[in-house]
């Protein structure tokens, strides 16, 4: 096991952490401001990814003329600014008018909603079983380290992953916008006793949660350069699991939960001598071991609970 | 008692004698609540002892504190809105009526035996309080009125009949005469169980004096001062705690 | 009361063939119901769609010529791929009496589960598609006959040409379904014994999205090739990894990638060079076979035939040409259908041997050439204008 | 019984049920099942509008028992009046045994607030110990059905540890990575048949053998009947367990626990171990049903006890009402019959399914026929 191998594995480690983390960061602002879990973005991330193809169709259709970096540009914010519209829909007509009905509706039917974009995928995108092509937008350098081959495209993705997270924490964490969320979050009665528009808030933060959820769509298609109707399933428990290790509400934590379960798998295909399917029953099976350790995750905050 | 950096109970040393009513008064936030809630055990004390009836009892679950003999009510009622009224109280009487798992599958008659058995107590009790409560004792408890809910909540706390009962603010979220009309039935109950003790937590005073046989004031985690209501009315420190002090013309 | 009403809505819906195709004779000829049951929803959809589509061909292209003795019905059913759903439908249409024959099932697992049911209400099928050997040598009911060959043939065929092409070294990766693992199992069998080494064996689950792991510990192996028992859907993303990762090895697929769909996900210019391997003979070249793409086109069906639309076909018009001999009685049916010997199909020759399986099966080498599936023997590969992953010792 | 009168009423209710429900079944091309459901939905609303529905639930509540009696007797018509048909009788047996696995998920879930998200998984292990006990050892198919309960019960003590240290949406996704990780784990291990599944013999029980065909007085019937007999059998004794738990000081005591967990433990309820019972209780039901299914299957392989196998217990359960019995049965029915009919429309029938479920959950949230407070002796007082 040399030292390029390793790093190999360290480089789509990273990959893979960043995605789950994109994905995580979404189920902790929903779960954040309004208590719920939302089963459907894994499926965002996937509309996400054939949004960003279908403008990039567009893009070739209308000018085909148009230079790299600004067809990247374009595509990339349409992409966002659809899922996150589509995003402002499901709150107002799914999670808003389910909001006092117990925790477990809402997940039901946020689940059924995810299939219900994946069906529709499959079914009204042209030939929507097959696996697509995503086209090359970045540029192809690669540096080689002994065996492991670094790639620009993994480290600017990489790059704006963290941005976008980074950006978002900061935005919650730091603006007047932000602190109208986290009151939400806190008690959505007194924040709006206190001049907060509950409604505008939340659909902002699906908006954002959404074109997080879009971003790692795109990053998806980049990164592997193909896309599928099926990518948001896994992804969704997989995200919704990196959100609760690293314990729900609380963004950091999400980056942590994906980078955990990212390197869990990773090291479960490297260490597992037999064949390497084994990869999810041990990651799964270190999900459940360390919620036995920490119920309510790794950077949980500690909830009081009042008598 | 302390929650990391806050004391909540500071060497709080106070001893109730059998068929005592101690009223517990004092400001909001000074630990009354928290020091029900040590009692029944779910807060564990981080210091000190509680011994009940000869026992130390510091520290165990709340489930055993209850077999113990020491129930309680809670300030923000806690009952089960989607049960019948029935089932809320008959919570209460449960360490009777533990037939086991195959106790309740297979051997229904005997069942509905002690069922028949249970309600006809649990209509005894409520008969005490409020009468027009017994025609409807299987509907659930989600549409009855404040002081009812909190009727049931002390039908629940007696059931079990228990040596030690802890009422929790039952004057919240109700009228001036809605309180006193609880308040004589509570008498009344009392007077039927010579050996029963109530701690009464109450911010109307006049509930205090009327009803407790002796008082406790309690600030900020410490206890001020303890004797009859009197006693405690007239004490300088009990009105600054409320009131605050008179400060002089310099001092300002 | 069951029966009249049924056949009232077999006649509407024959009328409304008859109107759509407008060729039908204008004495209502008796209906005959044909089945098909395959995966029409879920990650296989694409397959099943493309077959079902076809064995709707053949039975619209029997319907049109006015020489047919009776007028055809399709019931297609969905399995999901499940075997619960496959036995809760199987059930249903063999126990329908007026379901003559059908051409089932895609999924091994499926096709293993209802083999009884079939046997018990005596309803002849045609497997088109499952490649488990245990299907059809598993049992010896009568019923059951398939005119795909089994993987077993088809690995034997793929490790002796690899081997012949002077590769030694192979890295494995199979999906964890029973189409995948028996690939896996038939492979390594063959390649062992015909002196190649299977370095590291990879197995992987349908859904998984990332293989950046796997295929960097395969570069580790310093494999020559990389075998890939598996689907489409898997069959792009690890090409496409494999690129990312600069894992410069010949890439060897089975039937399951012989799609447009592969060549068109991954893109004309990375799948130059894939290997796979079909059963029967090559389409391409038969003259039915340019038939039956042209007529599938005509149709419009919305999704493609895929590659084994042509294995239906050839199995409904199998099924449809033995009713028109013997008659829409089940019984007769499964004695015809046993008897057949050298029956020309699109697929090749085909002969059933007693346990149902064609006897005579073809192999075609399929490599992609210029975005194009082309018959190894006419690919500028065998003529060695190009050539494969060069090995390098 | 109140009187003759309630008598016939309950009788002329149950006989419009089952007319409506023997056409359902009998319905085969699409025009005539569309006209069966608006049929149906047209005759709730009427019902609704009239304001009759209050008057019916009286009437059903004060002869609990005829009507239960009533019931079991239409199905038993239902199964008569189709018993050559096998189809139909195959979709019976799956519905009366999903209603058991979901009475099941009911005990967990409705009553003690567990939640379940590897329903499917329990009912896996279930086929799946019933699958190598018949065919590794002699044991008797009726005694391997309690195996699976009991196997399935065993692992599920597994999840307890995790489970009860969690509450809410962690505990969901501890039931949920159990979900994923046995699909898988089934799938990756050879002794278990890896993915091509394992083959079960069918149930044996006193000299029947389930697979000939049932032979009464000369006639042949399908061999489901038997099959659909065993599955009533098995719903009718789990129905009458759940509803006895309910109607106890256990049904008490666990709706204290998933109500108000400080307030049960001030009153003397052991928290941990009201869970633990239902949790178990619950595995242990489902397992059984899972072992009969899979003999009436006679074939199982992983991809049938999948994540979204689960979804589909719980959407059962959710549309049903969740703890509510009859809500149960009749949700199962809806969610077991209403995909296999609407088989014409093949591919999209996923996308109006979920579609379907999604609007009743937002529209209806307390489900199809919510929970109605307890009563301890059937047709009490209310």
């Amino acid at each position: 096991m040399d030292i390029s191998l390793l790093l190999q594995f360290f480089i789509n480690g990273c990959m893979l952490g960043m995605m789950y983390a994109l994905v995580a960061v979404g189920f902790t602002l929903f779960f954040g401001v309004l208590d719920v879990i939302v089963f459907s973005h894994g499926d965002s991330v996937m509309v996400g990814a054939f949004a960003g193809l279908s403008f990039y169709l567009l893009c070739m259709y209308l000018s085909p003329g148009m230079p790299v970096w600004l067809v990247t540009l374009f595509v990339s914010f349409a992409g966002m600014a659809f899922v996150a519209g589509f995003g402002m829909l499901v709150s107002r007509f799914v999670i808003m008018p389910l909001r006092s009905a117990p925790a477990l509706n809402t997940l039901l039917a946020t689940m059924m909603l995810g299939t219900v974009m994946r069906e529709a995928v499959r079914l009204f995108f042209p030939d929507g079983s097959n696996p697509k092509p995503f086209p090359r937008l970045l540029p192809d350098w690669s540096w080689k380290f002994g065996g492991a081959l670094l790639r620009f495209d993994n480290i600017a993705l990489f790059i704006a992953g963290g941005l976008l997270i980074v950006g978002v924490a900061l935005l919650i964490n730091h603006t007047r916008l932000g602190m109208a969320i986290r009151a939400v979050a806190q008690d959505a009665e007194a924040a709006q006793i206190m001049g907060v528009d509950f409604p505008f808030i939340v659909l902002l933060t699906f908006a954002i949660g959404s074109a997080v959820a879009a971003f790692a769509g795109l990053m998806n298609g980049l990164y592997y350069n193909e896309i599928n109707f099926n990518l948001g399933l896994l992804l969704g428990v997989i995200g919704f699991s990196s959100a609760v290790i690293g314990g729900l509400g609380n963004i950091y934590g999400a980056i942590l939960g994906g980078f955990v379960f990212a390197f869990l798998q990773v090291f479960g295909t490297v260490a597992m001598p037999f064949s390497s399917a084994y990869k999810d029953v041990f990651a799964f099976g270190v999900v459940i071991v360390l919620m036995a350790i920490f119920p309510t995750g790794i950077l949980s905050e500690r909830q009081s609970q009042r008598v | 008692m302390r929650f990391g950096g806050l004391t909540a109970l500071d060497r709080l040393d106070l001893d109730i004698d059998e068929g005592d009513i101690l009223g517990l008064v004092g400001p909001n936030g000074s630990g009354k609540t928290t020091f029900f809630n040590v009692v029944t055990g779910i807060y564990r004390p981080t210091g000190g002892q509680v011994v009940f009836d000869g026992w130390d009892i510091t520290g165990f679950s709340p489930q055993a504190i209850f077999e113990a003999g020491i129930s309680r009510t809670f300030q923000r009622s806690r009952l089960c809105l989607e049960l019948s009224i029935f089932d809320n109280i008959m919570l209460g009487n449960f360490k009777t009526r533990d037939l086991g798992i195959c106790g309740n599958i297979f051997r229904r008659r005997a069942f509905h035996k002690t069922c028949a058995e249970e309600i006809e107590k649990a209509v005894e009790l409520i008969r005490l309080l409020n009468p027009a409560l017994v025609g409807s004792i299987h509907r659930p408890v989600a549409d009855l009125s404040m002081i009812d809910r909190r009727r049931i909540e002390i039908c629940r706390a007696l059931i079990g009949k228990p040596k030690l009962l802890f009422l929790d603010e039952p004057s919240a979220g109700m009228t001036h005469d809605e309180t006193n009309q609880l308040m004589d039935e509570i008498l009344s109950m009392k007077s039927d169980e010579r050996r029963l003790t109530i701690v009464l937590i109450e911010h109307e005073m006049g509930i205090i004096g009327k009803v407790t046989t002796r008082c406790a004031v309690l600030n900020f985690g410490e206890k001020l001062c303890d004797g009859t209501y009197r006693s405690i009315v007239g004490n300088p420190l009990v009105q600054e705690a409320y009131l605050g002090r008179e400060v002089t013309e310099d001092e300002v | 009361m069951r029966m009249n009403k049924a056949r009232w809505s077999g006649l509407g819906g024959a009328l409304c063939l008859a109107a759509v195709l407008g060729a039908a004779p204008v004495a209502a000829k008796e209906v005959v119901k044909v089945g098909y049951i395959g995966p029409l929803t879920g990650g296989n959809s694409a397959v099943g769609l493309g077959a079902r589509n076809s064995a709707d061909l053949a039975v619209r292209l029997q319907n049109a010529d006015p020489k047919s003795k009776y007028q055809y019905e399709l019931v297609a059913l969905d399995d999901e791929c499940k075997a619960n759903i496959g036995v809760q439908v199987a059930t249903k249409m063999a126990s329908d009496a007026r379901i003559i024959g059908a051409a089932t099932h895609y999924c091994s697992a499926v096709a293993l589960g209802t083999v009884d049911i079939y046997h018990r209400f005596k309803m002849p099928v045609i497997v088109w598609g499952a490649v488990e050997p245990k299907i059809t040598y598993g049992n010896d009911y009568p019923e059951i006959f398939r005119t795909i060959g089994t993987q077993e043939y088809q690995n034997k065929v793929a490790s002796a040409f690899m081997r012949s092409q002077g590769y030694e070294k192979f890295a494995i990766i199979h999906d964890t379904t029973d189409y995948g693992k028996a690939h896996k199992d038939f492979f390594v069998k063959f390649l062992t014994e015909q002196g190649g080494e299977a370095l590291g064996i990879f197995g992987v689950t349908s859904e998984q999205q990332d293989f950046t792991t796997e295929l960097t510990k395969i570069k580790a192996l310093g494999a020559e090739v990389l075998y890939f028992g598996g689907l489409t859907p898997l069959g792009v993303r690890i090409r496409s990894q494999m690129d990312k990762l600069d894992l410069e090895l010949q890439f060897e697929g089975t039937s399951g990638i012989k799609s447009d769909a592969y060549i068109s996900g991954v893109g004309a210019e990375l799948a130059e060079g894939t290997l796979s391997f079909l059963d029967g003979a090559p389409v391409e070249k038969l003259a039915g076979g340019k038939a039956f793409t042209e007529a599938y086109a005509r149709q419009g069906y919305a999704q493609p035939a895929e590659a084994l639309g042509i294995f239906a076909f050839a199995s409904m018009k199998q099924i449809i040409d033995t009713i028109e001999k013997v008659g829409p009685s089940r019984k007769a049916l499964i004695t015809a259908l046993g008897r057949i010997e050298d029956d020309d199909t699109l697929i090749g020759r085909v002969t059933y041997d007693e346990h149902g399986q064609n006897a005579i099966p073809l192999m075609t080498k399929y490599v992609v050439q210029d975005g194009q599936w082309t018959i190894w023997e006419d690919s500028e590969y065998a003529s060695g204008k190009r050539s494969l992953v060069k090995v390098k010792r | 019984m109140r009187n003759t009168k309630d008598f016939f009423r309950c009788a002329g209710l149950a006989l419009a049920l089952f007319a409506y429900l023997t056409l359902f079944f009998g319905a085969e091309d699409e025009w005539s099942i569309a006209a069966y459901v608006l049929l149906g939905v047209g005759g709730v609303i009427a019902l609704v509008s009239f304001g009759a529905l209050p008057a019916i639930e009286r009437l059903i509540q004060a002869n609990e028992r005829a009507c239960q009696a009533l019931m079991i007797a239409g199905t038993l018509g239902i199964i008569a009046v189709f018993r050559e048909d096998h189809y139909t009788l195959f979709l019976l047996g799956t519905i009366f045994v999903y209603s058991a696995a979901v009475l099941g998920i009911n005990v967990q879930l409705g009553y003690a607030g567990v939640i379940n998200f590897s329903g499917a998984s329990f009912f896996g292990i279930g086929g799946y110990t019933a699958a190598v006990f018949l065919q590794n050892t002699p044991a008797p198919p009726l005694l391997t059905l309690l195996l699976g309960g009991i196997f399935s019960a065993v692992i599920g003590s597994i999840l307890l540890f995790p489970v009860l240290r969690t509450s809410g949406h962690y505990s969901a996704l501890v039931t949920m990575a159990f979900a994923l990780l046995l699909k898988v784990f089934l799938e990756v291990s050879e002794w278990l048949g890896g993915p091509q599944g394992l083959a079960l013999p069918s149930l044996k029980f006193l000299g029947i053998d389930f697979a000939e065909d049932l032979v009464i007085m000369g006639n042949e019937y399908s061999f489901y009947v038997k099959y659909d007999l065993a599955c009533l059998l098995l719903l009718i004794m789990t129905f009458t367990f759940a509803q006895r738990i309910e109607r106890s000081w256990m049904g008490l005591a666990m709706d204290a626990v998933r109500i108000d967990e400080t307030a049960a433990a001030c009153f003397g309820i052991s928290v941990t171990r009201w869970k633990i019972t239902a949790f178990t209780m619950g595995n242990f039901v489902i397992g059984v049903a899972g072992a009969l299914y899979s003999m009436m299957l006679s074939y199982i392989n992983p991809s049938n006890f999948t994540f979204s196998d689960s979804l589909l217990f719980l959407s059962i359960l959710l549309l049903g009402g969740i703890g509510s019995l009859w809500g149960v049965i009749a949700a199962t029915a809806f969610m077991v019959v209403i995909p296999e009919k609407f088989q014409i429309i093949q591919e999209y029938r996923y996308l109006i399914y979920s579609a379907m479920v999604l609007m009743m959950i937002v529209f209806r949230p307390s489900g199809l026929l919510p929970r109605k407070p307890r009563r301890y002796i059937a047709g009490g007082p209310l």
